[in-house]
């Protein structure tokens, strides 16, 4: 594992040294419960607090709208879930299509539960009509949900018009931020909950928060103690939430020179692997996260490439079927409409900070040759169809 | 994951490609399930007249687990006598590579089927009467095929391959 | 900061350096996510399932039914709201007056939405009778949940004939083991589900397990991504998880000398805080965790006492009105009926494995002065009443 | 939690204990909520005629803030007129103190209730008018003890201070 390749950081970044290093005092030496009266208490207090206010700093949010979660699978499902058990009137959420499941499975229990669930359709860049969502808001509306910067594709959703139009209909609006914070500006002040996670910004895995509006009445997912305002219940986790604000404020300190970089190596790779014929970009190539970048090559499966592809030292990802435990295609990829012998042969390219040139170049020197390997030996030829 | 055997066949298929002169192919998948398998066979009758599977080979569009249980369903099935090849089982495939993950068994039934698929056309080229256990499995396999395409009609828009799959359900991402 | 007495582990322990050094691998060079394919990505999926397999064996149970959550809180949360969901027919929850509130809170939680909550009582040690709990069950019984081992008080309840007599009836049982396992054997073929915490077992926070029969259907409190079996979605916390599997291999292999060691800690604390005058012993001298003892004072607070003692070095808790943020008194002290003057002035030590002879000797050479310095201050005197 | 000033009270009270000798002694709080004071005062008419808090200490049955604000008020009373004492607010105790946590800032109120009531003692032995502020309060604090005593009526069964407290609502352990 020497020279790996990572270019898969829309799943999750290795963790900054610093943040790391931010970490390393709340394992042994400042162990206190956070409900602690006593010194070691009041230190693992001070830390969580420290942290809720770096977090909202780098947000430009109140500090007491932070409600930390064990990951943003968890601060989506409070935003649903808490503000539907919080507002048993109004009975309709508004999301797109190409949300995470994160977002699509509270919906979908909750459809089960009688409320009326839309899915906005995007375009076949990934893209939602901000107007789509005006139509479908009715006074029935609890919430529109409708992510920054789409984890598969990268694309980036006008958030700021949906913000503001949910805004005029006073409708709470949500966004999931997990790829798109500390990469590119969040229109906070026209948004009311807003999800993070710390893994994905070169912080800790298992910890993540909702911001919402301070004041906001969110029905516990998990009650108990009542920790985090008697929202998030649980003895907070100190280390994770030292590193999940570590790693807000460098994203937010590094982000200019970070995006520049990112951006040149994503318009590299776009031009690089549209020169493998067969291949179109899911997506877009502007209006994007700087980080992601999502093919598809015809007449080859994604998992094997995939595989192909580790086996050379190179981490990626795909929204293939095969990759998938259930055996089902990513519903990212059916909703941008990939034609069928395109849709099972995606890749999904991401990059993290630690993404050099080299890494760059090796995954073009390489994929050529993988994707050749694996139609070399499918029966379907580029010529067909 | 994979065993360091599956891996192996991976890395290295065997017999893959299509060969340049063969007695029938079997075909199996469905593109709209993600996995496709073609496996053309040559058959030669050996001086003691037994049918042999001189050579065989395969194409095959899917994953990891697909591609290594095609090569070794090419493996098991070359040098036998039709006879015996018709006996190759998924578990057998399966079991020969030294297991595979669970959700990933239907990928060896899938190679197993495409070779019982060239056989059966064999026989059927050479009018020859058909083995009971061949049949049957061939009727199971035309069956399935039948309902894949049926589950998936709105999508193929009378052979429209190009046609988009909007509203598949699911996903892999993470 | 050099020389703490710190006798406060039932808040939370001081992270295992082996347990440390377990998770150290698992925060930069293995940083893979679990459900990712590559060689990083099935690196994280062993660890975890590892981890699923050391914790199963830990507990005697089968991995499959092992399911990771943030904490224990998450994990009673779970219990209660995924039986509870997946079995609407039942609408009878039976469990202790002295839970903790990560049981109590969710128990409220429905019976607002008219579930009928039996909240049995304990006698004036913490215990439970189990034959109240025989006499509590009916058929709409959907749940008996009894703690293993309480908190505050440290008393053990009897959950062998518990677990027993609810599988008698067909009811299912489950335990918060959280204080419990790993210092007391727990009866875990009679129980049918079982919470876990790490951070109570010199593990991380934030990372903790609900132990269910494997096939018991529970309805998520996270709906996701799919992870844990569907049970439980996010990207999971593969260092915690780490972490918290060493933590449990560790405390099995050394309960013996542990306990041993930590029950003679816990006799020469009562015999020598029971010498102050004025004093009292909450819970019981025998059938106790070895690591928890808890004193009452006459004529004094308990916040001022744990605030004295930190001057003095040493971290402890009290269950006084005064230490809670919304100044209610603990609700075990009321339930097992500790006298109005005695219950304000309580005390709890609790011990962890790197307590020694001399946080002992500091405790019990510093505590007499403490309480007199309150007492000196106080208007109630001990002869008092 | 608190800041050095509240934790330098709390090290170092000024004041605690009872006076031997005492004019007069204001008593707050309920032992069933968990914080009792007791504020002791010694006055003293001066040679301008003006009576003055020759002396002042209290005892007190709470938590650190309770400690910390006794011995502030008592070292914000001491010396002073009782005319001057009777303006001592709670938010005064709190501000000298450089704040309190929020769920303590009742402590204070606590702190400045028991010297009120000293107060009022006093000028009821004396005889003397009862300023319009000083009644007020006194009332406030009388009407507050009688709730607190209403609502754990139940628990107090009749002045048995022994009386257990099962099912007050609640609790701080974690
Ligand atoms: C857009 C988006 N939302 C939510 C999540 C879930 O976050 P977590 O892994 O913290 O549960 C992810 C990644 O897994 C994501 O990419
Ligand atoms: C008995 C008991 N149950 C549950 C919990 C909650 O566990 P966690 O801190 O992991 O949320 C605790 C401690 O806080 C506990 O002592
Ligand atoms: S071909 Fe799709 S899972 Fe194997
Ligand atoms: S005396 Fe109870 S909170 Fe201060």
């Amino acid at each position: 594992m020497n020279t790996r390749t990572y270019l898969d950081n829309a799943a999750t970044t290795p963790l900054d040294p610093e943040v790391f290093a931010a970490m390393l005092p709340y394992f042994q030496r400042k162990h206190g419960n956070a409900s602690s009266l006593h010194e070691e208490g009041r230190q693992a207090r001070k830390a969580v607090e420290d942290a809720r206010r770096l977090i909202a700093e780098a947000l430009s949010w109140d500090p007491e709208g932070i409600v930390f979660t064990s990951g943003a699978t968890e601060a989506d499902n409070l935003a649903i879930f808490g503000l539907a058990r919080s507002r048993p009137d109004r009975r309709h959420i508004i999301c797109s299509a190409i949300e995470h499941h994160a977002i699509l499975h509270p919906c979908d229990w909750l459809e089960q539960q009688g409320y009326r669930i839309t899915r906005i359709p995007v375009d076949t860049t990934g893209r939602v009509n901000p107007q789509s969502i005006a139509d479908a808001i009715d006074d029935q509306t609890l919430l529109v949900s409708i992510m920054a910067g789409n984890n598969e594709l990268g694309i980036l959703e006008p958030i700021r018009e949906i913000g503001e139009l949910c805004r005029a209909r006073s409708v709470l609006f949500h966004t999931d931020a997990v790829q798109a914070f500390g990469r590119v500006d969040l229109p906070t002040e026209s948004t009311d909950l807003i999800s993070l996670s710390a893994h994905k910004l070169h912080g800790p895995k298992g910890v993540g928060a909702l911001a919402a509006r301070p004041g906001m009445r969110l029905v516990p997912l998990v009650h108990g103690g009542g920790h985090e305002r008697g929202v998030r219940s649980g003895t907070e986790n100190v280390h994770g939430i030292v590193g999940f604000a570590s790693a807000c404020r460098l994203m937010v300190e590094r982000r200019e020179t970070l995006v520049e970089r990112l951006s040149g190596f994503r318009k590299q790779l776009i031009d690089g692997v549209l020169r493998i014929p067969g291949t179109r970009l899911n997506g877009d190539r502007s209006g994007s996260l700087p980080h992601i970048a999502n093919f598809s090559f015809a007449a080859i499966e994604g998992e094997s490439l995939v595989m192909k592809l580790d086996e050379r030292g190179i981490a990626a990802s795909t929204g293939s079927a095969c990759s998938s435990p259930n055996l089902e295609p990513s519903h990212v990829l059916q909703a941008i409409g990939v034609p069928i012998e395109m849709a099972h042969g995606s890749l999904r390219l991401s990059m993290g900070q630690q993404t050099t040139q080299a890494d760059i170049d090796t995954l073009l020197r390489t994929l050529p040759g993988v994707v050749e390997d694996l139609r070399s030996i499918s029966p379907f030829k580029l010529g067909d169809s | 994951m994979y065993n360091e055997q599956v891996m192996e066949h991976f890395r290295e298929p065997r017999n893959h490609g299509k060969l340049a002169r063969y007695s029938a192919v079997g075909k199996v998948g469905n593109i709209l399930c993600g996995d496709v398998m073609w496996m053309y066979i040559l058959v030669e009758r050996a001086e003691n007249g037994e049918d042999i599977i001189a050579d065989i080979s395969w194409e095959t569009f899917g994953c990891t687990a697909a591609i290594a249980t095609s090569s070794m369903v090419s493996v098991l099935a070359k040098g036998k006598t039709v006879d015996e090849a018709i006996t190759i089982t998924n578990s057998q495939v399966a079991a020969e590579l030294g297991g595979l993950p669970a959700p990933k068994m239907h990928c060896s039934s899938l190679a197993a089927d495409a070779l019982n698929e060239a056989i059966h056309e064999y026989f059927i080229a050479e009018k020859r009467p058909i083995p009971a256990t061949l049949e049957q499995r061939h009727e199971r396999i035309a069956r399935h095929r039948k309902e894949l395409e049926d589950r998936y009609a709105g999508f193929l828009d009378q052979g429209d391959r190009k046609q988009q799959i909007k509203g598949l359900p699911g996903s892999p991402c993470c």
